[in-house]
């Protein structure tokens, strides 16, 4: 199977500090509604976007947890998640929203490479 | 003196604070510092015998930490707590 | 007490004028007065009259002018940092020959001597960033 | 070959827009194009007309424009994410009733799709943030 | 591809940058990842047995680093060789 | 001696890639003009600002360094480095600017708490 318009979209901030998560799955929204398959990797501090039980923002400031719930509508259900990142957090993958798939950190070469476009947030 | 870290505890900036509280300081964790919750290990919890660590609670529930704020030693303190830390201490150091 | 806040964080970048607010407010709910808010480095974009984020979010701008006229806090902007990233008056447009401008009261465009001073007449200063 | 460059920092504040403005500069020299130039997040800060550094410093925006002039490199920035930082056309700030506004040709406020379509048309899209 | 790094050797986008390099990739160093020049023993250097490391070198010398260079095992390159790089990768990702 | 009105100002961040630098620097000039007296702390990446090498930055950007060499004339001789710092860095002292004076890790406490006003930059 050929890869040649396949987006991957790296996610590397947390929800609430800075606009970059949301601006990063923005693109990825869009890439999709272009009609592009997409696929998100979370890395780092990343991870934190998926957790399940992330409340409304404090006043003011917009959840983004809404935006990921959204994501399996735009055809975008590759969460990729690498077993380090989630380790390095002390986190369980129970803990991350459904649709987030652990993967083994030796794919991660094979898997940016795979794709024609990668962008980092 | 109180810090107020905003960045995740193994930030550098985490570490910088680290190096300059004494006894008798304060700490509080908001925004990305709230991690701190994940982390059992994470040096600050022992920063020094006579030093509070605090969590701003709003902070932790909206990035879905409350529950390991359960598990954890930390003092949990809402916007009102922080002011009342502000008024314990003359003096405030921000981290970020 | 009074309590003066450093704010050096742009809204949509980062969180620090979303605490900076919550904190104002816990403040002044606690009996103390914020005497006012100095905005520095990205922090100037707070003043901009030409933010205009989606319906359903927070107007930075518009909160710090309600802190101000409810409860009296002066709002400076450090001129040389507002200036180098695009945030100016209309007297400043002017002399810079520029036809727009996109910061005006209750904002204040001013030195940082300002900074310490507020800092000076303050029990408390603590920086948001 | 022709190049796309995604700028997503903010002049005075990251290095990106500098190192973005020397690569297309070599770029140039090196006999390629450079089709166009992104403007996100931080980014879109680039297009201010208000910017005004020091004397002794680079205004990042005329930099821009020259390049624009010279070698035909487009220059956009996305709607979504110069509104709320406070950067506006003149269509855009009617549309909000403004009675100023910051940003004005060669840059064009524009969707996301257009970095897209940079990306597709171009041989080599690179970020600077 | 190529991976441009422009945070200090032992940031987190420096670790997830070597986390998904591949044989047959490059990397090139700006601004602040120039510090590398100070780190002899950062495992960018070898991150992979055909993986040429590359450092800007107006960003080194700009930052003091010039004389770090010469005791390293680094490739300078200046802006046109930046661009040569990108000529010889279609595929560029930047770590920021 | 009373340390009533000294101020310490904090410098955490490298030359060229943000202006936080240049602004914090800022602040210790001014407080310098008002008559106050200012002491710097360099931590991390700030240690960085002291290099003597540093050459003139890049087209359009401004350096710091011409900076750095102007304290002395608003008498602000106190440029402190905690000697981790350097040795994160694997710096040398003589690689510093003429002035800068290494620390020993746990005097940063009381060099912290003595002052009045102490600000991060």
């Amino acid at each position: 199977m050929s890869h040649e318009h396949e987006r991957l979209v790296i996610i590397r901030h947390a929800p609430y500090s800075s606009n970059a998560l949301r601006e990063g799955l923005d693109v990825a929204l869009v890439a999709a509604a272009f009609g592009q398959t997409v696929s998100l990797l979370f890395l780092g501090q990343g991870v934190l976007a998926l957790l399940k039980e992330q409340a409304a923002g404090a006043p003011g400031q917009k959840a983004t947890l809404p935006t990921i719930d959204m994501l399996e509508m735009y055809d975008i259900d590759q969460l990729l998640v690498p077993q380090s990142a989630l380790d390095a957090l002390n986190l369980q993958a129970a803990q991350l929203v459904d649709g987030a798939t652990v993967v083994a950190d030796d794919t991660l070469p094979e898997l940016v490479q795979r794709h024609s476009y990668v962008m980092n947030f | 003196m109180l810090h107020v870290l905003n960045k995740p505890p193994h930030s550098e900036a985490a570490a910088q604070m680290l190096s300059t509280v004494a006894e008798g300081d304060g700490i509080l964790l908001i925004e990305d510092a709230v991690q701190a919750l994940l982390h059992a290990d994470w040096q600050g919890w022992d920063a020094a015998a006579d030093v509070s660590v605090c969590v701003l609670k709003e902070d932790a529930a909206s990035r879905g930490l409350s529950g390991a704020a359960l598990n954890s030693q930390a003092i949990l303190v809402d916007m009102e707590g922080f002011v009342e830390l502000t008024e314990q201490h003359t003096k405030i150091l921000s981290w970020y | 007490m009074e309590y003066g806040l450093l704010v050096m964080g742009a809204p949509y970048t980062s969180a620090a004028p979303h605490s900076a607010l919550r904190f104002a407010k816990a403040v002044i709910s606690r009996g103390h007065q914020v005497a006012g808010v100095f905005f520095y480095q990205e922090g100037i974009h707070n003043a901009s009259s030409l933010m205009t984020p989606p319906q359903d979010e927070l107007n930075m701008r518009d909160a710090w002018i309600a802190l101000h006229h409810g409860h009296g806090v002066t709002l400076d902007v450090c001129i040389a940092a507002a200036l180098r990233r695009g945030v100016m008056s209309e007297a400043e447009a002017k002399r810079h020959g520029q036809a727009h401008f996109n910061l005006d009261a209750p904002f204040e465009l001013t030195g940082l001597g300002q900074l310490l001073t507020l800092q000076q007449r303050c029990d408390r200063l603590i920086t948001f960033a």
